[in-house]
């Protein structure tokens, strides 16, 4: 894969078509998968207006997302007043059992205490929700930043460390997901695990939180994800697995905690990662790989094969998150394709990823255009907006990643696992297929 | 339709849906919601543009949004920095729709996304440099801008940035307008704020003088508030064309930099949303004498009204080719009625939006036999509901700002058939299972505005009313 | 819905560019649903090279179809020697379970005698597999027309009637699936039916068979599917439930002979019939709908809200088999779309639709085409050879029925059951939404 | 590279491939399989043409498929009717891709399928009627037609209709050519009397004379047996017309009716498909004195040989042009083996074709690197075997008409990196982890002929050959 160095990209003043996302939606996000959960940006109102719309359009469903609805005065005086009303309001309302307050640029900027007033409303008024206070300036790093900020911030606020007394649950495991899982990755992991046997603990767990369910009742969108309890229980797994490089430091603080151990996992995305992964849950469980697992092996062997000419040999784009990147194109590698350039939404040496991808700091479309030119591309993968640029550039797209708009059921699709990757080659072999079989005077 | 009787039943909802609060709030509540009464002038003059409650599930955006998002974003010819960290900028991208004509990235600007991107040293050490050096990039970059924006984000106004001289610097040298928009999120209680900025903006650094160097006609106006939502501005310029105006500026979907400059040419300014643009009206009558008059192209009730009105500050020649006009286009509104109408008639509508939607869209409704019985503003001034007090029907509930709660609790107490609100309360409604419109952006839709947008409009509430999914939102099985 | 009247039908002296597949391959697909079962057809090499080339390329899966290779002295001499050598060779080589015999234009033309040389062939060597005799002439209604015969042939050759003394088998319940079930609708019909604690069998099964696997050692493309075991318990089965108009009389059939009773399920298309075959097999099995069914079925209701302003008042144009037409009619109008052309690929009437869709003896492509012109038409599904027409003439395509070659994946899709129904939503609704969004000056 | 050993080993592993038959059987298919031995003249020579055993899974077709799948179906401006039940046109849809230029349903046929769909009623009382008017019908929907095939399905041999009497009768009609051919299905042992009768059908009903009102020149030549699959009759015509040759007919990909009508112009025959239109260059030597010549665009070894050999019928000019032709392509043809040599160089293939790619393509992959140790015809005769011996290696097994089984035996045996042969056995050979090609139909890619196409050929053997899928063929965990 071809990078920039690092000084090219610093250059830059000026980001046109930026794919990095800012660090507070990446916060929210996590909170997203925890059960009665709501964020609170600290900021001005539009902050959660704009992060609301943008989580609205890719998930389809309703994004409980508060803020402290600064102005002019709260900014100057202190904005210790509104987090209190705030608090107290979404206490009301919403009866969260957890809620996150997230710094923005504008409280960073500020230099605002939040920490402080957090303390004091706890004090004040005893009793209620954990508030769990994530820094999330958007002028430091993207949305995979804030989401690690916010899911390291919720280990520490909500899993205690395993008392001497407490033993460990046997075949209980801690699964810690990095943003590159959506709610149909974070499900199929969550099955694969129950397959072998074990019984998962996610966190996020965005597989029931924003799956797209309309259940009785509960309307308010807060139903589903991980619960105060999970993450109480987690302290009592002997095996905690993270999922990509940006949930590896959360994934290793839950092990501390519970005394147990981790490893990180770099992508399921291929089928050698999926067997490893397999080979690793049967040493904890010590049971065997169920008739279920082998035919969707058997199955994504097959498909493989299938489709294997489309892949071969194809010059790939890819641009979005780090551990998205990471996922994405150790599938297509693993399918024969080349990715030329991926171009990160976030800095990935931040992530231990350096040695792969350019900085991120301005990763954007017109750099993703940029690289390619002067060589044919067969597909560009990134999130909805690269739609446009791609059209405009004659390269044929596929939408992934966040936000997409332009495909429904994204947010269920999988591409992890046995069925996750037998689903993603059918969905990229097809767009593929496209070229193939037109004939020329049609 | 309604009766005393009926407003009373209303009021008695309001108390009942705001007796959940604590006395404070439901006192402070209160004052923002009111139901239409006749009898009462006062009935309709809510409580507005006051600072939303921190920790509420406001629907409102910020200053930014305004300004960026409303009135500059459309102007498609200039680039729109969005100064500040990259967030507000990529999430507000290309959600309004805003369409145009142009070569994108040549001649257009409009659905590209350019931002200073600040990193922390930028705060720290402030970002005029990297601001001087991105415009004199972007003019290189993109030589036929024909000007650039500089939308404050809200780190920008705390750390004393002087974007104003970084703004006359830059013009000098690139020789083009550009414009510093003090548009901080935080400034205001809503993007209305922003608004204001915007056009003010537009007033001390583009708006020209009335002598521009060509002939003026007699019909030349300029239509204001318009900003080409999938296409409303088209279907609007359509029919002042058809009517013998000369359309000289187009503020600000599918404008352009010259257009804002030479609008003083106009002889008439036709204004849409009022909310958003009444600023630079006011300013215009005041230093030029160009008269305004408010308009309403939704519907074909409040289009023919509209069209007589304007008409009437013209002469015979355009009255009798407006009355033409009007007579070309009826049988397809009677088409687009007589279709649509048995199967919408009595349906209940409610709506929250911006702008000029809460009451304009009112007379679309009433000419599909629809009823809109709850409707309200998220930024509204004192002069928006005075305005919507003369379009609603009585015993109408009416709020500022509601919040989520409420605007729940209105729609099944007062068994709506349609809700019409922004994306980001959608999804909140199908979970209620309730018909949703997006009234902000037409739901992926449009035109709205004009004959050519009424049957649109008509087909997508009979679809969003009508569709056989709604019934089957139960649950058969016991749990 | 639109129709010609049949007489306007009759008319055409020809077919361009048809719909219509010929019978046999409807034959052999029911012997591809059944285990280590090898269908023959009886005529020249090609009708079995054609039907394996449309089949292999549907399925993208090998296809064990054999041929009794008659020439022009077999033709006019009689089959019957080239009937026992392709037994023999057949027997031998592939050592199937059970051979279908089915019959061409060709041998049904010269009036072979193929159940005289079966019988002779079993009397001479006795203890072979049993041979199926079916009859489907390609000059007799289309794919549909074959199936039928093959099931219900195979129905009467391998399902005893149930002995006196012999017990229906509580909670087991058979399950016949005309041609509108594939692999991925099989599996989620029989994913349903576990699900409630019944005991599925199905004939064909083209779950296990076709669904595109690639298991140790078994490399014929025979493994999978119905066996006869299967059969022979049929009739130990209280309830028999046919899918599809086309399978209704086998389902009666092996309800007769299970002395049990019959239902017909014209389709699961719609929530709402699934949530009625939900409640039979409530009755049947006495016990609760699970929980995994009720969260597909959240997730239904809310993706038809996501998706239902997509489909409210489009138009619609389909071709395909009978059951088909009637199970992708149905999902488009519980959505809100108007179907305003539908063209059988066989004769609609023959089924039991006569009271929805014209003659289809003549049903092609040109048809589909003279329907709709001069009104506007949102979309168009169809087998992939109408991707070619219905680009000429500007009309949005999706392919479905048989053969589809155009998208991958496409036999383990399924539209059928609240899960079907969801990805159905999403893949459909993905494709009219290319429509939206696409700024008009790019 | 092979030895004398060798040739043993190969021949114990025909051998023990066979044994499984019963002793007749075994007999009979060993005269059908062949070892290569540059000592025995016959070693090639296998039995071939004769009937297949029912009930082996052969790959080969029908009369119908080799004269309407081939001969007959590229013919673009001609309408082919697919003549008898819907299935036989139906199942052979588009499945060549004869590339070709022209307007669909305009002035050009090739992807459209006609079919007189026979029903019951017609094989009873017969389908001359039918077929009348069913020319008439067609020649009045598509009035740019140049003439009307009827391509016979197995019914119409048995129920005595005169196709022959209703061509004269519409020909007359219509004042175009109407040709029937006799292609019934259970004519002959495979698709290869199809394609006789398809010549001597063209021969009988289109053939002209040598005296076409045009002017001729020295170098007007006639492309034979090229059916455009993947655009393969492009890249040969651009090698011919840069060489100084006039084509004045492609048979049949992208060919037209009046092309085949006046083919006797031309000074030179080239013919590729030897199998499939040897017929009618025999018949056109005799009749009119036109010589012929094979020749071989698969890879650059065969493609210069073959140009040289075509130029040495023709002047200093055309031999001296030739020579400028290779050596402009050579810089390419050595940058594509260099590139994919490397990558291929000792790999081994096992082809199972038809027409002429079992020997053609030898060739093309000797130039890579390659290795075809295994190969044979679905329908070939002794001249195809001939032919075959001239271009096999030593030791190379060769069959005619293989079974199933022989073809998997083969290829576990020889330790087979690659097989090439129809889309019918594709996915049997991935079961087995066997990288494969389509080699009818070039999978979906191509072209493969000529300069432009040896890249493409290379890259496709290459990415089915070195897809990292195929080492994940295992299963790791225990049953």
């Amino acid at each position: 894969m071809q990078g920039l160095s690092p000084g090219q990209a610093k250059k830059k003043p000026l980001s046109i078509d930026p794919l990095k996302m800012s660090a507070p939606l990446g916060a929210a996000l996590v909170f997203l998968g925890m059960d009665r959960a709501v964020p609170i940006l600290h900021g001005s109102q539009g902050c959660a207006a704009f992060a609301k719309n943008v989580l609205t359009r890719h998930f389809r469903e309703p994004i409980p997302l508060g803020t402290t609805a600064l102005s002019q005065e709260t900014v100057i005086l202190g904005a210790q007043d509104a987090v209190f009303k705030a608090l107290d309001n979404t206490i009301r309302k919403q009866n969260p059992s957890v809620i996150g307050m997230i710094t923005t640029a504008l409280t960073e900027t500020s230099g605002d205490d939040v920490e402080g007033a957090v303390i004091e409303y706890g004090v004040s008024r005893p009793g209620g929700p954990p508030v769990v206070v994530v820094h999330a300036p958007d002028f430091r790093g993207g949305l995979s930043t804030g989401y690690r900020a916010a899911v390291e911030a919720v280990v520490k606020a909500c899993v205690p460390p395993r008392g001497d007394g407490q033993p460990w649950i046997p075949g209980q495991v801690n699964l810690i997901f990095g943003p590159g899982y959506g709610p149909g990755d974070v499900e199929e992991v969550k099955n694969m695990v129950a397959a072998m046997g074990l019984l998962p603990l996610a966190l996020p767990d965005l597989s029931t939180s924003m799956d797209g369910h309309l259940g009785d009742g509960e309307l308010d969108g807060l139903d589903g994800g991980t619960s105060l309890s999970d993450l109480a229980r987690m302290s009592w797994s002997a095996y905690t697995f993270s999922f990509g490089r940006t949930a590896q430091r959360a994934g290793e603080d839950v092990a501390a905690r519970a005394k147990g151990r981790h490893v990180n996992i770099p992508h399921l995305n291929t089928l050698d990662a999926v067997d490893d992964f397999l080979e690793l849950l049967l040493r904890i469980g010590g049971g065997k790989v169920p008739e279920s697992m082998r035919i969707q092996r058997d199955r994504l062997m097959d498909r493989m094969l299938d489709v294997h000419a489309l892949f071969s040999g194809i010059r790939v784009v890819l641009a979005g998150e780090p551990d998205w990147l990471c996922m994405t194109e150790a599938a297509f590698v693993g399918m024969g394709a080349s990715v030329v350039a991926a171009v990160a939404a976030d800095d990935p040496k931040a992530f231990g990823y350096s040695a792969w991808w350019p900085e991120g700091d301005y990763g954007d479309l017109e750099e993703c255009v940029a690289r390619w030119e002067g060589c044919s591309v067969d597909l560009w993968v990134s999130n909805s907006h690269g739609a446009r640029v791609a059209r405009r550039t004659g390269v044929p797209f596929l939408s992934g990643g966040l936000p997409v708009w332009d495909r429904l059921g994204v947010p269920n699709e999988a591409s992890v696992g046995y069925r996750g990757l037998w689903e993603w080659l059918a969905r990229v072999g097809s767009r593929l297929m496209q070229r193939e079989e037109v004939h020329p005077s049609e | 339709m309604s009766s005393g009787t009926s407003i009373e039943e209303k009021r008695k909802i309001v108390d009942e849906v705001l007796t959940v609060y604590p006395k404070k709030t439901r006192e402070e509540r209160a004052g923002h919601i009111g139901v239409s009464d006749p009898e009462d002038a006062g009935s309709c003059a809510v409580a507005n543009n006051v600072k939303s409650r921190p920790g509420v599930m406001t629907i409102r955006g910020c200053a930014y949004a305004g300004s960026k998002g409303v009135v500059w974003g459309p102007v498609k010819d200039a680039i729109h920095i969005s100064h500040g960290p990259v967030g507000c900028g990529q999430y507000s991208w290309w959600s309004r729709r805003n369409y145009y004509n142009g070569i994108l990235g040549v001649t257009s600007f409009v659905t590209m996304q350019f931002t200073s991107d600040f990193q922390e040293r930028d705060v720290v050490f402030g970002g005029d440099k990297k601001l001087t050096k991105m415009i004199q990039d972007l003019d290189r970059l993109f030589p036929l801008n024909k000007g650039i924006t500089i939308q404050s984000e809200c780190p920008i106004g705390l750390i004393g940035d002087d974007i104003e001289a970084v703004a006359r610097e830059t013009s000098a040298q690139i020789g083009k307008p550009v414009v510093p928009v003090r548009c901080e999120g935080f400034r205001g209680v809503s993007q209305s704020l922003g608004h204001h900025i915007a056009n003010d903006s537009i007033r001390d650094w583009v708006l020209g003088s009335r002598d521009i160097p060509d002939e003026g006609t007699p019909y030349d106006v300029a239509v204001i508030g318009d900003y080409n939502i999938g296409g409303d501005a088209w279907s609007t310029l359509k029919i002042f064309r058809e009517m013998g105006l000369r359309v000289v500026a187009l503020w600000s979907g599918d404008g352009t930099m010259q257009e804002l400059a030479h609008t003083p040419r106009a002889k008439l300014n036709l204004i849409h949303c009022y909310r958003s643009m009444n600023y630079i009206c006011r300013h215009m009558e005041e230093k030029y004498g160009i008269p305004w008059v408010e308009y309403n192209f939704f519907g074909p009730t409040k289009i023919k009204e509209s069209m007589r009105k304007i008409a009437s500050y013209f002469d015979d020649k355009i009255q009798e080719q407006t009355e033409k006009v009007i007579e070309a286009y009826e049988p397809m509104m009677q088409a687009t009625i007589e279709k649509y109408r048995p199967r919408l008639e009595g349906k209940k509508v409610m709506l929250l939006v911006g702008g000029l939607r809460p009451r304009h869209t009112i007379g679309a409704y009433e000419d599909l036999g629809m009823e809109v019985v709850a409707t309200g503003y998220e930024f509204a001034h004192e002069d928006d509901y005075e305005r919507t007090a003369r379009e609603v029907q009585e015993a109408t509930i009416i709020y500022d700002d509601p919040t989520a709660y409420e605007l729940e609790q209105f729609a099944s107490r007062l068994d709506i058939d349609l809700v019409g609100s922004g994306i980001k309360e959608k999804y909140v409604y199908h979970k209620m299972g309730l018909p949703f419109r997006q009234m902000h952006s037409w739901d992926y839709s449009g035109p709205y505005h004009g004959f050519d947008g009424f049957p649109v409009f008509a087909r997508d509430m009979d679809m969003a009313i009508n569709n056989p999914s709604w019934d089957l939102i139960q649950t058969p099985f016991e749990s």
